[in-house]
This record gives C-alpha cells, sequence and structure tokens, in this order.
C-alpha cells in the first residue's frame, strides 16, 4: 500500500518536474538557424569542396597515389626539352604536361589525405559546400586548363619525339623497330 | 480444452524507425510476447577488412571513420595505436594529450546520441534534440580543430592530422562549464522520470556471467555491475596518468543489469569523461604533433592486436603485416558486433515495446556492425 | 596473471599432442598454435582451470595465410591451391587480467575447425563471419550461415585473397 | 443554434445542415490551427524554431500541408480490404464529428440540447474504436493490427475511469446535460466544479481536494483516450512504426490526424465543462456590464474555447516532456491506479455531497 501511493506520488511529481523543465525551454531562445538565409560561420580549417590550383601543379601524381578513393584522375605528358612550362609560385620547375586532372568529388570522402603530400600545395580542401548538381557527371571536375586539342597536340608531340629518338637510338641497330606503344602513366591505367 | 494457437513472425526493420540502421529483427511473437529473436545483420555491409587489404596503412584511416561514424575519433585512436605498436614508435607527449582530449569529447558526444536515441524509442523526443544540440557544440571543436564535423580522419599514424586551434582549450573548457548543468536537466527531464524508469527498470536483465561469457563490453557489460574499462585494465595512451572512476550499474531502481542500469552508466561515464578532459587541458605540453615517422609506412612483419574502450565497448584492432605497405589483415573487433549477440537472449519473454528500449540501451551503430 | 609463456608450458603439460607451438618471432605477443580438432577442449580447459580461467574471447579471427602456391585459372586470375587458412584467438581473462592468443591452421582444401560456440558464446556469430569471409567450416556450431554476406552469395569467400567479384548477382551488374 | 435556424428557415433539414456545417467549418480552422500549434509549442521546447517559411511564422504551414496531402497519390495496398480500408477513416471521423453536437459552445451555439448529453458524449466519442480496429484489421499489415489492437483495448478501458468522474460530477449537479453542468457553474470562476461548484457551504471546501484530484484522473483518461503520449501506444512511432495508420496516405491518413486533432479539443471540452466552468467566463461578461446582451454567447464561445485550447496545449506539453507507457504498464495505471482512485473519489464525493 505505501508502495502503492508512493508510486502514484513519483509518478506526478516527476511528471511535473519534466514539465517544468520543458516550459522553461519555452522561453529560452532557439539554437535553430534559418539556413539558406543565415548561415553559420565555417572554421579556417574546414574541409569541403577540392580545388586545384593548376598553375602550380607539376603533375607529380602524388595526392592521386594518398587518395583512398580514386578519386584523383591525373594524366600527364613529358615536355619536350625545348619546352618552357614556366615555374610553379613556390620556385618550383614544371616538367609535365598535365593533360587531365579531374577530381569526381561525388566520390571524394574530404578525408584530406591528398593535401599534405602536394610539394606545391596547389590542392586543398575550401570552404564551398553547396555544390549539388542534377546531373552526376558534372561532379567530375577538371582542372586542367589545357584545351583537348592542345591535349592531344602535346600528347602527338611527346610520342613523335620518343619515336624520333627511338628511331635515332636504333638507326645503326636492328632494322625491325617496334611500333611505339603510347605512353600511359599507372593512374590512367589503374582506373580502366 | 487448449486452443490451438500460432506465433506471429513479425520483421522489424531493415527499415523501422528504431532500430538505428539497418537492422532487421525477425520477432517471432505470441501476441505482443517475444518468444524468440533472430538478428539480421550485413545489410551496411561495406567489407572494410577486404578494403583496407588493399589500402596504404595511412590510408585506411578514412575508413576506420565509417565504421562506427558515432565516434570516428575513437576508430581513429584505436587503428592508430595499433599501427604505432606495430611500428614501434612513440608519438609525442602534446600528441597523446590532444588525443585524449578528443576521444573523451568523442566518447560523451557518442554517449549523448546513445542516451537521446535511447529516450526516443522510449518516446521521449525532447531530451534527444537536447542532447543533440550539445553534441552539436562538441562537433563544432572538433570542426574546428581538425575541419570535419562527423568523419575526422584527425588521428594519423605518429601524430595528428592538425594540431589544435588556439581558441580549443578555451572553447573546452566554458562546454564543460555549460555542460555540467544539462546533465542535471536531463536527469531531471528523462533518466528519474517514472515513466522511463517504468519502461527501462528491470527490462533486458543481463546477467553478469551471461555478459562475461557472451563478450559484452563496454557500458552494457559496466551496467551489469563489473569494473571493467580498457582504459584502466589494459591501460594506453596515457589513461593511466588520470583521476577518474569507472561508473557501473547498481540496481538503482531495478535489477543490477537492466536496460536502465547500462542507460545510467553513460550518463556517469559522461561526466568521468569530463573529469578526464578539466585534468587533461591544462596540462597538454608544448611541441611537434608528429612524431618522426618515415614518409612511407611500412611496418615490419608481424601480428598486434590492440584493444580500446570506444564509448560502445571493447574496439580492437588485429592488424596482421606481412611486411608491406599494405596491412596484411586487418581484423576489427567491433564492440557493437558482440553486444548485438547477446540480444536475442535479452528480449526473450520481453514485449514488444521492450525490444527497442533494449536495443537503445546496448546502443548499436550499424556501420560497425556490418563494418 | 600469467605470461603467455607460462600458459604455453601448462597446455603442453596437459595436451602434449594438441599443442603444436609458440611463436614466439611475432613483434608484440607470442601465438600459440593448437591442432584444429582440440581447439575445444584446450578452450574449456582455459577456461575452466582456476590458475587460467580465461573467461571471454576478445575477439575470433580468420586468415588466409596464402601460403600456397599460385595458379593461373583458365580466364587468367590467380588461384591460391594448397596451403592454410588460420583462426586466431585472443583471450583474455576478466579476472586473473591476463592475455593470450592462439592460433589454428587448417588445410585451405577442406578448412575445418572445432567450433568453440559452447565454450565462449561470442564466437557465435564470429564463427559464422570467419565462415562468411573465408569458407571456414566450423565443426558442431549450431547456426553455420552466412552472416554479413547475403544468405544465397554463391561467388566465394570474399576475404580469400584470390577472390574475385562476380559479375552478376540475382541478374544485378556487381561492379557498378 | 440549431434552435435559432430551425426558426428561421422552418425546416429541420436546413437548420441541421447548417449547424453541421458551422461546427465542421470549426473542427477543420482548430485542426489547422492545432497542427500548427502543436509543431510550434513542440519546437519552442526543444528550443528549435518549427515551420518559419509559410507565412508569419509559418502560420500557412498548415494549409500548404494539406494542399500536398490532396495531391497525393491514394495507394491501397492490394492485399488489404479495400471496403473496409476505405471506410475506417470515415468511420474514425464521424465519430469524434459526433462528439461535436453535444458540446456547448456559448448558452446559444450548440448543435443539439441532448438531455444526457454526457452519456451521448461518452457512447460516441468510443465509436472511434470501431474504425480504428477496421482500419488496422484492412490494412492487412502486423504492425498496423497489433496497434489497432492496442489501442481498442485501451480505449475501451479508459472509458471506466473517464465514467466514474463523470458520475461524481453527475452526483454533484444532478444532471446529465452539458449544456445544464455548464449553466450551473455561472458567474464567477469560485463557482466551477473544480472549486466545489457553486453552492457555499462547508461541502465546498471538502470537495475542492477531491475534484482536483478527479480533474487528475479524468484528464488523464481522456488523454488515454485521443490516444496522445504517454499514451499513444496504438501508433507508437517508434515501435509499431505509425501503428493503426501505417498504411494509409493522402486524404485518408489526413483524415485520421484530422479526427485526432478534432478528439483532442472534445475531450478538452468535456474536461472544460465538468470542471472549469464550460463556457463560463471567470470574470463576469463585459456584454452584460456595457449592456449589449447579443455580446454575451459570443465572449462565451471565447471563453470556450480559449479554455479548450489552453487544455489543449497542456496535452501537448505533456506529449513533449514524457515518454510512452508500455501496453501492459498501460493497462496497469488504468485498473491498478486510476479506477480505484476514480472509485474511491467518487464514493467520497458521494459522501460530501450529502452533506
Amino acid at each position: 500500500m505505501k508502495q502503492y501511493l508512493k508510486n502514484t506520488w513519483y509518478g506526478i511529481w516527476t511528471v511535473l518536474i519534466g514539465m517544468k523543465i520543458t516550459f522553461k525551454h519555452l522561453f529560452t531562445p532557439a539554437v535553430t538557424i534559418q539556413y539558406p538565409d543565415v548561415k553559420v560561420p565555417l572554421p579556417e580549417r574546414v574541409r569541403n569542396r577540392l580545388y586545384v590550383n593548376i598553375d602550380d601543379c607539376i603533375g607529380c601524381d602524388q595526392c592521386s597515389r594518398a587518395c583512398p578513393v580514386n578519386c584523383i584522375e591525373i594524366e600527364t605528358v613529358k615536355s619536350l626539352p625545348g619546352e618552357n612550362l614556366g615555374t610553379t609560385s613556390n620556385g618550383k620547375k614544371k616538367a609535365l604536361w598535365v593533360t587531365k586532372f579531374n577530381i569526381d568529388i561525388a566520390k571524394c570522402c574530404y578525408c584530406q589525405l591528398c593535401v599534405p603530400p602536394c610539394p606545391t600545395e596547389c590542392i586543398y580542401m575550401t570552404d564551398v559546400y553547396e555544390f549539388s548538381e542534377f546531373e552526376r557527371d558534372n561532379l567530375v571536375y577538371k582542372f586542367a586548363n589545357l584545351t583537348e586539342e592542345e591535349a592531344v597536340e602535346k600528347k602527338s608531340n611527346y610520342e613523335k619525339f620518343q619515336a624520333e629518338k627511338e628511331a635515332s637510338r636504333q638507326v645503326g641497330a636492328a632494322a625491325s623497330a617496334k611500333p611505339e606503344t603510347p605512353v600511359k602513366t599507372q593512374q590512367e591505367n589503374k582506373n580502366e | 480444452m487448449a486452443l490451438k494457437t500460432e506465433t506471429m513472425i513479425l520483421n522489424m526493420g531493415p527499415q523501422h524507425p528504431s532500430t538505428h540502421g539497418v537492422l532487421r529483427l525477425e520477432l517471432e511473437l505470441d501476441g505482443e510476447l517475444i518468444v524468440n529473436v533472430k538478428p539480421h545483420i550485413g545489410y551496411l555491409h561495406r567489407c572494410f577488412e577486404k578494403h583496407a587489404e588493399a589500402m596504404s596503412y595511412p590510408q585506411v584511416i578514412p575508413y576506420t571513420d565509417r565504421m562506427d561514424y558515432l565516434a570516428s575519433m575513437y576508430n581513429n585512436f584505436g587503428y592508430v595505436i595499433a599501427v604505432e605498436k606495430l611500428l614501434g614508435i612513440q608519438v609525442p607527449e602534446r600528441v597523446e594529450y590532444i588525443r585524449v582530449i578528443m576521444g573523451e569529447l568523442q566518447r560523451i558526444a557518442s554517449h549523448l546520441v546513445a542516451i537521446g536515441t535511447n529516450g526516443l524509442d522510449i518516446g521521449a523526443f525532447t531530451p534527444f534534440l537536447y542532447l543533440f544540440r550539445d553534441r552539436e557544440k562538441i562537433l563544432s571543436l572538433f570542426e574546428m580543430t581538425c575541419g570535419a564535423r562527423l568523419l575526422y580522419n584527425y588521428m594519423w599514424v605518429g601524430g595528428l592530422s592538425h594540431d589544435i586551434h588556439p581558441d580549443f582549450v578555451r572553447l573546452t573548457k566554458e562546454f564543460i562549464n555549460y555542460f555540467r548543468p544539462t546533465i542535471t536537466e536531463l536527469n531531471n527531464l528523462l533518466t528519474f522520470n517514472k515513466i522511463f524508469i517504468e519502461r527501462t527498470a528491470n527490462i533486458g536483465v543481463l546477467p553478469l556471467d551471461t555478459a562475461i561469457n557472451y563478450g559484452v563490453t563496454g557500458p552494457s557489460l559496466r551496467g551489469s555491475g563489473l569494473a571493467f574499462d580498457i582504459r584502466k585494465e589494459d591501460t594506453y595512451s596515457i589513461y593511466d596518468r588520470f583521476d577518474f572512476e569507472i561508473p557501473v550499474g547498481q540496481g538503482l531502481v531495478g535489477t543490477v543489469g537492466d536496460s536502465w542500469d547500462r542507460y545510467y552508466v553513460r550518463i556517469l561515464e559522461m561526466e568521468q569523461s569530463l573529469r578526464i578532459i578539466e585534468q587533461a587541458i591544462d596540462q597538454i605540453p608544448d611541441g611537434d604533433v608528429k612524431a618522426a615517422i618515415p614518409k612511407r609506412i611500412k611496418p615490419p612483419k608481424g601480428t598486434v592486436y590492440t584493444r580500446v574502450e570506444n564509448p560502445r565497448g571493447e574496439l580492437g584492432y588485429f592488424i596482421i603485416s606481412d611486411g608491406n605497405l599494405n596491412p596484411f589483415r586487418v581484423k576489427v573487433r567491433a564492440p557493437s558486433f558482440v553486444n548485438l549477440e547477446v540480444f536475442g537472449e535479452l528480449c526473450k519473454g520481453h514485449l514488444v515495446a521492450d525490444v527497442i528500449a533494449i536495443l537503445g540501451s546496448i546502443d548499436i551503430v550499424l556501420g560497425e556492425v556490418d563494418r | 596473471m600469467k605470461n603467455p609463456e607460462e600458459i604455453f608450458e601448462l597446455l603442453k603439460k596437459e595436451f602434449p599432442e594438441a599443442i603444436l607451438g609458440i611463436d614466439k618471432e611475432a613483434p608484440t605477443e607470442p601465438i600459440i598454435l593448437i591442432d584444429p580438432p582440440q581447439i575445444k577442449t584446450i578452450s574449456l580447459f582455459l577456461r575452466d582451470n582456476p590458475e587460467l580461467r580465461f573467461d571471454s574471447l576478445m575477439v575470433l579471427s580468420g586468415v588466409d595465410d596464402a601460403n600456397g602456391t599460385k595458379v593461373k585459372d583458365e580466364d587468367g586470375t590467380d588461384v591460391i591451391s594448397g596451403g592454410t587458412l588460420s583462426v586466431y584467438y585472443h583471450l583474455h581473462s576478466v579476472y586473473l587480467k591476463h592475455k593470450i592468443t592462439l592460433k589454428v591452421s587448417t588445410p585451405r582444401g577442406n578448412p575445418q575447425v572445432e567450433s568453440v560456440y559452447n565454450v565462449w558464446r561470442t564466437s557465435d556469430w564470429h564463427e559464422r563471419e570467419a565462415f562468411d569471409m573465408y569458407g571456414i567450416i566450423f565443426l558442431n556450431h549450431p547456426d553455420l550461415r552466412r552472416i554479413l554476406m547475403p544468405y544465397d552469395w554463391n561467388a566465394g569467400y570474399p576475404l580469400r585473397k584470390d577472390y574475385k567479384n562476380p559479375e552478376f548477382y540475382q541478374g544485378m551488374k556487381v561492379p557498378y | 443554434m440549431y434552435q435559432f435556424l430551425f426558426n428561421l428557415s422552418g425546416s429541420e433539414i436546413i437548420a441541421t445542415i447548417f449547424t453541421a456545417a458551422v461546427i465542421l467549418v470549426f473542427i477543420l480552422l482548430f485542426v489547422l490551427f492545432a497542427v500548427w500549434f502543436e509543431r510550434k509549442v513542440s519546437a519552442h521546447m526543444q528550443d528549435r524554431l518549427g515551420p518559419m517559411r509559410v507565412g508569419w511564422h509559418g502560420v500557412l504551414q498548415t494549409i500548404a500541408d494539406f494542399v500536398k496531402m490532396l495531391q497525393k497519390e491514394d495507394i491501397i495496398a492490394t492485399e488489404a480490404d479495400r471496403k473496409l480500408y476505405t471506410i475506417a477513416p470515415v468511420l474514425v471521423f464521424t465519430g469524434s464529428f459526433a462528439a461535436y453536437a453535444a458540446i456547448p459552445f456559448s448558452s446559444k451555439l450548440l448543435g443539439s440540447e441532448v438531455e444526457v448529453g454526457i452519456f451521448y458524449l461518452l457512447a460516441v466519442s468510443s465509436f472511434v474504436v470501431a474504425g480504428i480496429l477496421m482500419a488496422g484489421w484492412s490494412s492487412n499489415n502486423k504492425y498496423s493490427l497489433l496497434g489497432a489492437m492496442r489501442s481498442a483495448a485501451q480505449i475501451v478501458s479508459y472509458e471506466i475511469p473517464t465514467a466514474l468522474v463523470v458520475l461524481s460530477i453527475v452526483m454533484l449537479t444532478g444532471t446529465l446535460s452539458l449544456e445544464k453542468i455548464s449553466q450551473l457553474q455561472t458567474a464567477y470562476f469560485w463557482n466551477w466544479n473544480i472549486f466545489g461548484g457553486p453552492e457555499f457551504s462547508l461541502a465546498k471546501f471538502l470537495l475542492i481536494p477531491f475534484m482536483f484530484v478527479g480533474f487528475l484522473i479524468i484528464y488523464i483518461s481522456t488523454l488515454a483516450e485521443v490516444n496522445r503520449t504517454p499514451f499513444d501506444i496504438p501508433e507508437a512511432e517508434s515501435e509499431l512504426v505509425a501503428g493503426y495508420f501505417t498504411e494509409y496516405c493522402g486524404m485518408k491518413w489526413a483524415m485520421f490526424m484530422l479526427s485526432e486533432y478534432a478528439n483532442m479539443f472534445a475531450v478538452s471540452a468535456i474536461v472544460t465543462i465538468l470542471f472549469f466552468g464550460g463556457y463560463q467566463s471567470p470574470f463576469g461578461y463585459l456584454g452584460n456590464s456595457i449592456g449589449a446582451e447579443w455580446l454575451v454567447p459570443f465572449e462565451q464561445a471565447f471563453w470556450f474555447i480559449a479554455k479548450g485550447i489552453f487544455f489543449v496545449f497542456v496535452q501537448m506539453w505533456l506529449r513533449w516532456t514524457l515518454p510512452r507507457l508500455r501496453v501492459d504498464q498501460l493497462m496497469t495505471v488504468c485498473w491498478k491506479y486510476l479506477i480505484p482512485y476514480a472509485f474511491l473519489n467518487l464514493i467520497i464525493v458521494g459522501f460530501i455531497s450529502l452533506l
């Protein structure tokens, strides 16, 4: 009987305590933010969309190798001895034409493993987080600044150069020169 | 004359509001009484272990994030400790302190979700949102430190991805001061609410010997009354330097080892975590946050099994290295996976409504169960 | 509290045949090698001996040792034949606070290990997982089904080193 | 109002239809308001904002939702019992709608002056059970079935404490008519039944605590009758997905919601009438003091609706504070706690009113 009354009392009392708390919260300001109108300031280290400053990229493929989900796709073509590709902002000399630098941001897992290996600090994460698309293909970001024709040209230039070199090397040797296989980076093979 | 009756099979999940993900429970019901429970898992299976074999050691870390996505920091912690043990390297003091602070903050954040969803399953919506509000504050601390809110990839082999932010210490202290009173409020609102007690006390009682035999760890084991905490038992990192207690279930309102005890242990544990953070935050030494490790991590041949006290229990990494860049085998002892095994045992003889109360109290994360 | 060497000596004395040796080469912890059919007896001994009291199984992990010979299949993929699959048992005593690792190796062609289901119930799902991932048959396990993979997955055991993805699963293309 | 319309038009049919239409409009408006109100109350209790986009602080949100609901495809599961499935929501709504017929919104504004009003209300509100059972059964879904069974057990059980408390009021007032009960508690708030009724005597003071207990009991049990938290086990979201209306969508689902909110007001109205003076103003009427007699019924309607909405607010308040009970505990609360207390209360009130 005592337990019975105690249960009743306890039941009512704890409900009242709870009601007091929720009533108090009725008048505390809300923490919700009206999102598209109001935005939370992001901290400086925030990890969102990747960006590549292609002018600084030397095509070393380090970021691509660090990526755990293979979302970075890089193709490079060696430059000819005469060509000057300029230097990066921290003074490294470029030696490769970056014919393809694609980041499939849909695959990206925002782990930031690609950022530290970059020798020229040209790949980094920005604070842009609203980049949804209706087409999945639009999420493949192409950073290479060579046009397609240029890329093809560079490639054929290099192949020609290579063939010439090969030819000159084999001039005295066996007459049957092997047909030249197109140069492909390791990355390309992996992604096929 | 006895009536001929049949049991009814009720499929709970894989899409159900309170199976905490894609767990499918095949309930055999007699009216509303549970005759048998058969959990079916694997709906979220990504084969982390196969992935890990194809990745280099640092690349595995983002994948560990995605196992127990509510305690990513701790998953990183366990993994990096294992690899460091394999490599035989010592990380700087500063790193250890920051790791411990992050780990404990993560423990609080994870327990907040556990407690909140446990309440939510039982029907209390409001505490859940209060707790999520507080969790946001912790996530903001993490975001400030490493830039991500949920999947941090923060602890790296031999160090951390970033040093802490200059404001971190101040904001963490502010958080501690803010958070203490909210625990009291939570206790008043939910923990000692008569209805909540009725729903959880004496429900899903897990006796200690069963718990040990089933390998249950973490708050679920402590709820059964055994002060077993790997932070003290098999101490790792620098946990031996801090003064904290291991809360155990005492059967305050019911039997030792019931759902309420498991729930309450989490609340007490949050307070202990606050204590650890308070002790650690003032002692962070200066220094570098990266140990001198080779650029390409290539541990020697060998095996290692390390375990850490994840918010859900014993998180173990069993790594076999064959001396290559990629681990030969990574086996994860996922606490939720093991804790879920005992679930069928706990539910027998209870009602449908108790199933979710028990499930909430053992606190599983399906990302970890299925890996 | 005993260290692994002492436990090994104790076991060696008790089960001279079943204990195959101790691998102290492992950099972190020694591993005791055990004959697969005997694992249950030894487990029971380890659990019930008052000096050992290994009352909890921390983790049971299957491993593909990949120590067989690689042969080319007819369609040009590598298939491992021969060699062993192993199961590691990490034990722990809650009360006496010591740990030990056991290992059994079983031939890849016909991998069979005695189940420890009745010793530590933890092993229930772990054994199912090892079966699911490596195809190791645990004898006397009451409910040895696939656990993580679909029940009707018939393309092999995913964690074996020579596993390759099937083209189709129930009419769905597997590599997306 | 029926009388007024009857005199105006001279036709029973027109009077009935118009009365019904007015009440229906009231219900619809109330539901539009209540859904928004519930969302706002819950949001602010949880430190959120709730709907903010449609109109000022989202007042038009419910209308937007209603439009959305209208556009939804009406899906009937192939294995469902189509006839029952279609009838069930209508039946549920009919039950709660019919209850409004006897509720006196003011001395002039009431659907029908039923002499046994309170009896009618109790009877008709349990009509809902039939609809719920029908919905649960016809959906051919195990969750729905469980929900329906729970609901039936719950509503039937909680009729008893309600009836017992109603009895104590009937004993005190000596009438079953809701209109008369309201009239008796006239003038100032200390004449309300919760404060022991209009007669000024020793009995009045003795009655106050017991009336208060009676109020608590009837409030709790009506809460259970309308399936609100902590008694929302028939639709327990985290257990049974949505209980008996799991399979419903679109307008049929909206009908269930409509009847749920309509019921919330109906039971609040019962509590108001029985204990809080019905449509009576707590401080006298403005219309009387300025000599505008015609204003009085409107004031009364205002007070009635205000009181009703206050109790609806308390229902919401409870909902967003408490966890829910388990099905057996629900029965325990009813049979082991509420009924004995209600019974005891009835006896004591009976004795006191004899004094």
